[in-house]
């Protein structure tokens, strides 16, 4: 209440923004106070990550708005000047050099030096203990290219935390971070909290936001719906403010017990690569959601490359419905009905400079082509409007750069993808990375359906809650190798346990 | 059907060539006697045959009277010549032959390769070993090594370490060039480079490398090769020297009668080189000399 | 209704962007033409035009081949190289009699299989292709005069001429081929699969890959096309000289080619751009030395006219194009 | 206990392919340099690798310039023309009385102005280096020639000639300069703030740019590098040569010196690469030019097999690096 009498810290009045023809943010306010978080909701697309690159000068509002920091008016308009007003910025789309060290990223634009210099020394002895306080237990000397992405996440935040910064955004930083990890995002917030930093923390999980948030914002298409004290926080009341509608629990309820009767349709037997994964033997059945836990760098990603073929593996074999498959490319995989979904989705998964139409077609351009390959554009359109409304991606029209749409549904746009190619298997890595609510009960529905429909599938997902709510049965994986298999009821304790690697090796 | 001198189109090999500043140098003066408002527009092809004869091209559809032609190749520019005198214009060859002009004025290159490699045999008194440092094969440079090997032919006794490598006919290829030979090779009498930029920088090789059991003679007569000669310490002793000016208005005077249709009797004008040496070179005319 | 209506103005302002986009530097193409017309009081007429035509064909086919490549994100350096050797080979084959006329397949064929090395390089061994290409670029060169034993080849009754020198109801042949080569490279890039495929490989080639596009595969096809589109170059050099010298033909034209391919707006990262554009980033440079020549201005001016006239069109494109585009 | 250990081979497999990649092409430069000594026996005399050294120097120069330049993802084609230019300037303010020796400073600071321009056009308007650099590639290349009147200029009594044919102990000055730009560049590049953000626009311009590096400022800064080296190089042609050729002189010296930054295994893509590479990629070009000279293989097949080389020297390294790289 007290945080309320003072002068707010920050901010925004009357913030538009245009891009090109379509308007991503009409006349937004938002006002924080220090020593706060405030936690920014709404649907993807609704603005939040505009609202927020237009704080850290990243884009520059249209003009007509305001921006006062400590009451005083800010021109803000590039990073350099919004980093003199102690903004900080984790932005949702990973932006780190990928060919710089862990450290050089952190200190990207800031680092310690001597007559230009750069004071390594320096550098290490300040990074260490912001990567402890994280929990950090790579080397600050690792390049960034070869981390996983919750890694990068992590290193992400780091750099966060290496400026003196006085507000922090949060964009959405624990999309690929499972609740260790998170855990300890959430002990550093409470110590920024505590040192009269203000945070505005974006997140599609719900229960982060139950946990951490002072007050919530909700934006709804690019305007200001309204602020939720801590004290007025409800479920229902938040998504009727960011959806306009209700909407009820989302995770399905009844979990299958899939018995070992039915066939085994993908198999996997002591797969490896040498490095990343050693000796994993999983079977997903017909109709089952297989989920995949494990902490970051466990390995899950790595080992879902090796059975789709997009990595060599130096061991092991995968079988389809009983039958060894040759895959040694992912074109392999799919043609025996294999497919994956990336976790990556802007690095592995879209072409941002083509349009949604292209990206949703692009697997099954080939079986629709007529003859010479020609494109069959009708069907591509059919297939794309369809997809479009299946799905419910928020575009403007099907002809639109993927680039231009929200993370969230950029996310969509990928998925319909691989739904196009009619799998048997599918292998879906974070597939609710960055969505909201309701797309996520949407995709939620989607993967009960396929599984109706006897496609077998694999969830790897960081979001311990998802994989409860969805998996039929849990294997956890740890330094590469499968750690254990927790079946029916699935308890989130069991599954750390295996995780951590604080039961013994079940596998 | 007498025509006036309005226009004139020049097409060279290479610009930035002093011989080839020399001759344009030469027809513009030429022309400005004959018209003193007459248009000149000089374009270089870069050695490229294709955009020789685009600018061949250009120039007819420019609407010159005369195409001051330097042929990048002397054989294939026959068909670009015709469509030229097909659409009405003169076509005057300078330095290089072009098949079918209508006159051509060019030094004779293969007599200045003898000269130059005479020269050689005689101070070698007709023994010893020689390197040839060749350059882009073009016509008058083939003839060029063509006149050096009959001259040098003529005597058993001397004989040709190297003739296949190239200099690129400028001083930094020649320069690259002679320093391998010359670690390639740890006696050699005599060499015969086949342009002055080739022998500048092959003799500038030699004297990095402290070695001095020999001597250059090359073809051109440039303004740099002027001084080496005058200087007396050059390890340069003769060229044989074309005159770029004299040629090029020659040629120019030539085509001005045909355009007032006079053929000339003998299509063709060879002009013989001079060989300059350190002994004769203060009463050599240079291709910058005033005149 | 107004939701329909807001939908529909948005839809017509994309198509204005992407109808810009590709128009690209046709104003300022049509500005240089005005220009040298005022100027010379030439530039406009019928058969300067077709002059301009012919001059632009052989650098617009090679730059159709590098639109492809350049699309991958890529770039073959070796495309004067193998126009060379091409030509070299046109010219020697219509030298046997009666068979002549095999030359411009010849040349083709041995365009395809240059173009094919590089490409099966790059495609398998996964070596960049700027020294990839830069190798062949050197060796075929000394192939290109290997064939002919470091001379010039000629044939002045050459069974093909009319490729080079003739006209079909006045347009010439050369303009005719430059044309044909871009229809069906347009309908390869927009309407086919494989088109789709190439502007994927190079938009995300990761991407590509993990979705079952075959990358080597495109990438292959790519420097093939590139190659034969040279040999075709080639061919068509040999018909408009009736003559080829390994060494001096086709040097620097690589230059020529990828500048045209960039004045069009293809993206040198790879994935963006249209054929198109090639076309009229190829009549741009054919226009100013064609131009540059009629109006009298001297070779040394016409090097710097040149370079800056590049600069400030790219320059006016994206002054053009801001407000439009994405920042 | 082991998982230190792990950790231990972990970071010494990473040591050993961090000095493996950087080393880069070495063992292909000793195994020429071998192979030519076999095939002539003459050349690891102390004599002929002065002379390497000495044909390396230039492009070393420039290609230390343009690694810069491709660390950020850009590249630089002028290089050869502001040689040109600058070698002029050199020669010509060398004939003035007694201040013959502001020839070098002369060509520097002439060379640091065309990559400022250069820089300046890439970084504020943000138009794209390629087509940038290719206009004033043309553009300066007719500055140098206006500049001595389309000819040759020359001056046989060279203040500063020393630079281009004397020695120092030995070790020719132009290697000397050679070998002192590189240290220059790694300094800067490793050791300095400059260097990180040069890598991080590289890697990630976007990013860059988020955390407050001034992306524009680096991206002046690389090219004015470039400029400037190629100043020098201009200056150390005019000392080699004594003499200067606006028209001639730097042809194609581009494509020399991105061929051994791309053969030192710096990424065309940005942000990969050292300069160290870039200096065993100018040697590897240089040993064989001068080797295969030595050897007497004639012109032609010098170039085949320069070209061959070219690609299996990469193909090596490639094979070199597999099983300890990512595919
Ligand atoms: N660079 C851009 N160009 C064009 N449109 C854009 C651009 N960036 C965002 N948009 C549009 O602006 C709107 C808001 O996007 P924004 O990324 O802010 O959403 P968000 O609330 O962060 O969603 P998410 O939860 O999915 O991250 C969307 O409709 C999006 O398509
Ligand atoms: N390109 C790479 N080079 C080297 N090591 C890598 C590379 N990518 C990932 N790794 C390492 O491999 C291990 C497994 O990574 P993987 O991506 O499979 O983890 P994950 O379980 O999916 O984690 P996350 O939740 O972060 O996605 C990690 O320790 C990571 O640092
Ligand atoms: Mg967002
Ligand atoms: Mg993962």
């Amino acid at each position: 209440m007290t945080a309320h009498e003072q002068r707010p810290l920050l901010e925004m009045r009357d913030i538009s923004k245009t891009f090109g023809a379509s308007k991503a943010l009409s006349q937004v306010s938002l006002t924080v106070h220090a020593g706060e978080v405030h936690a920014l909701m709404g649907e993807n697309g609704a603005g939040k990550s505009t609202l927020m690159k237009i704080l850290s000068g990243a884009y520059t509002a249209d003009p007509g708005g305001s921006v006062l920091i400590d009451g005083a008016a800010a021109t803000l308009g590039d990073p350099l000047k919004a980093k003199a007003y102690g903004i900080a910025v984790i932005y949702q789309e990973l932006s780190l050099a990928p060919n710089l060290t862990v450290a050089q990223n952190m200190f990207l634009g800031n680092e310690p030096s001597r007559f230009g210099l750069a004071d390594r020394a320096e550098m290490r002895r300040r990074a260490d203990p912001i990567l402890k306080q994280l929990g950090i237990d790579f080397d600050a000397s690792r390049r960034v290219a070869e981390l996983s992405l919750g890694e990068r996440q992590m290193v992400e935040i780091a750099r966060a935390l290496t400026t003196n910064a006085r507000i922090i955004v949060m964009d959405e930083p624990t999309t690929s971070l499972t609740s260790r990890e998170t855990e300890k995002l959430f002990d550093v917030i409470a110590r920024l909290k505590a040192d009269g930093i203000a945070i505005i923390y974006i997140s599609h999980r719900m229960e982060e936001i139950y946990q951490l948030s002072d007050r919530v914002s909700v934006l709804r298409d690019g305007a200001y719906v309204g602020t939720l004290d801590r004290a007025d926080l409800s479920a229902s009341k938040l998504v009727s403010m960011m959806v306009g509608r209700d909407l009820s629990s989302f995770y399905k309820k009844e979990h299958r017990q899939v018995t070992d009767e039915r066939a085994a349709v993908l198999s996997v037997r002591n797969i490896g690569d040498g490095i990343k994964v050693h000796d994993c033997s999983f079977e997903v059945r017909a109709g089952e959601v297989l989920g995949i836990a494990g902490l970051v760098g466990s390995g899950r990603t790595e080992l879902a490359r090796l059975v789709y073929g997009a990595d060599h593996r130096t061991s092991g074999e995968v079988m389809l419905n009983g039958k060894p498959l040759s895959i040694a490319s992912p074109r392999d995989a799919l043609d025996a009905g294999i497919a994956y979904l990336t976790e990556d989705r802007k690095a592995l998964g879209l072409f941002l400079d083509m349009s949604i139409s292209d990206n949703i077609n692009m697997g099954v351009i080939a079986a629709d082509a007529k003859v010479g390959g020609a494109l069959d554009f009708k069907r591509a359109r059919e297939r794309a409007a369809q997809a479009v409304k299946a799905l419910s991606i928020r575009t403007a029209g099907t002809q639109i750069n993927v680039g231009a749409l929200s993370g969230g549904n950029q996310q969509k746009a990928l998925l319909a993808r691989l739904l196009e190619t009619r799998p048997k298997a599918l292998i879906l890595d974070e597939p609710t990375r960055g969505v909201d609510v309701g797309a996520k009960s949407e995709i939620y529905r989607i993967i009960d359906e396929l599984a109706q429909n006897g496609i077998a599938i694999v969830v790897i997902s960081s979001d311990l809650p998802e994989i409860l709510g969805i998996a039929d049965r849990v294997l956890v994986m740890r330094e590469g190798r499968i750690a254990g298999e927790v079946n029916q009821p699935i308890e989130q304790e069991a599954i750390m346990a295996f995780a951590t690697g604080t039961t013994g090796n079940a596998a | 059907a007498a025509k006036d001198l309005n226009k004139i189109g020049i097409s060279v090999g290479l610009l930035g060539n002093p011989f080839f500043v020399a001759t344009i140098k030469g027809i513009e003066d030429r022309a400005k006697e004959i018209n003193p408002n007459v248009e000149v527009t000089s374009v270089s092809a870069d050695y490229d045959l294709n955009k020789q004869v685009s600018q061949i091209d250009s120039f007819i559809a420019a609407g010159v009277d005369i195409i001051m032609l330097n042929a990048v190749d002397a054989k294939a520019i026959a068909p670009a010549v015709k469509k030229a005198q097909a659409a009405g214009v003169v076509v005057a060859a300078f330095d290089v032959s072009a098949p079918g002009a209508d006159v051509t004025v060019m030094t004779n290159n293969v007599k200045a390769g003898e000269e130059a490699c005479n020269y050689i045999a005689e101070k070698l008194g007709n023994k010893g070993d020689v390197v040839i440092i060749n350059g882009p094969a073009s016509s008058s440079i083939l003839e060029r090594v063509q006149g050096c090997k009959e001259a040098l032919g003529k005597h058993a006794d001397i004989k040709i370490l190297s003739d296949d490598q190239n200099g690129q006919g400028s001083r930094d290829g020649g320069l690259a060039v002679m320093q391998g030979l010359l670690t390639r090779f740890d006696k050699i009498d005599a060499v015969f480079a086949i342009n002055d930029p080739t022998a500048i920088g092959a003799e500038l090789a030699a004297k990095q490398l402290n070695r001095s059991e020999f001597f250059f003679t090359a073809v051109d007569g440039a303004p740099d090769i002027e001084k080496a000669l005058a200087s007396g310490n050059s390890m340069i002793k003769a060229s044989a020297s074309q005159d770029p000016y004299v040629m090029a208005g020659e040629a120019l005077k030539l085509g001005v009668e045909v355009l007032n249709g006079n053929k000339p009797a003998e299509p063709v004008v060879l002009l013989d080189p001079q060989l300059i040496t350190a002994d004769n070179v203060k009463d050599y005319k240079g291709w910058t000399a005033a005149r | 209704m107004t939701a329909g209506e807001t939908e529909q103005i948005r839809m017509d302002k994309l198509k204005l962007r992407s109808t810009l986009t590709a128009l690209g530097m046709l104003p300022v193409l049509v500005l240089l033409a005005i220009g040298f017309h005022v100027l010379s009081g030439r530039f406009l007429s019928v058969n300067n035009l077709s002059i301009v035509m012919q001059q632009a064909s052989i650098n617009t086919v090679l730059a159709a081949g590098m639109t492809f490549v350049i699309l991958t994100g890529g770039i073959d350096l070796s495309v004067g190289s193998i126009l060379a050797a091409s030509a070299m080979i046109a010219v020697i084959v219509s030298l046997v009699p009666d068979l002549g006329m095999l030359g411009v397949p010849a040349a083709i064929a041995a365009g395809l299989a240059c173009g094919f090395l590089n490409g099966a390089i790059i495609a398998w061994l996964k070596l960049p292709p700027f020294i990839v290409t830069l190798g062949s670029l050197t060796a075929i060169r000394g192939v290109a005069r290997l064939l002919g034993s470091d001379t010039t080849v000629f044939n002045p009754d050459l069974p093909f001429d009319f490729i080079g020198n003739g006209s079909l109801f006045g347009v010439p042949w050369l303009a005719i081929i430059a044309i044909a080569t871009i229809i069906v490279s347009w309908f390869i890039l927009k309407r086919t699969v494989l088109g789709t495929w190439i502007y994927a490989v190079g938009g995300n080639s990761e991407a590509a890959r993990l979705t079952g596009i075959k990358v080597p595969l495109v990438l292959l096809f790519v420097y093939s096309m590139s190659g034969l589109l040279s040999g075709l170059g080639g061919a068509m050099s040999a018909a408009r000289l009736y003559a080829a010298n390994g060494l001096q033909l086709g040097q620097a034209y690589e230059l020529d080619a990828i500048a045209a391919v960039i004045l069009g707006g293809t993206s040198f990262v790879g994935g963006v751009g249209s054929i198109w554009g090639t076309l009229i980033g190829a009549l741009i440079i054919a226009v100013l030395s064609n131009g540059l020549i009629l109006v009298g201005v001297s070779d040394i001016w016409q090097y710097i006219i040149k370079g800056l006239v590049i600069i400030v069109a790219v320059g006016l494109d994206r002054y053009r194009l801001k407000g439009l585009s994405r920042t």
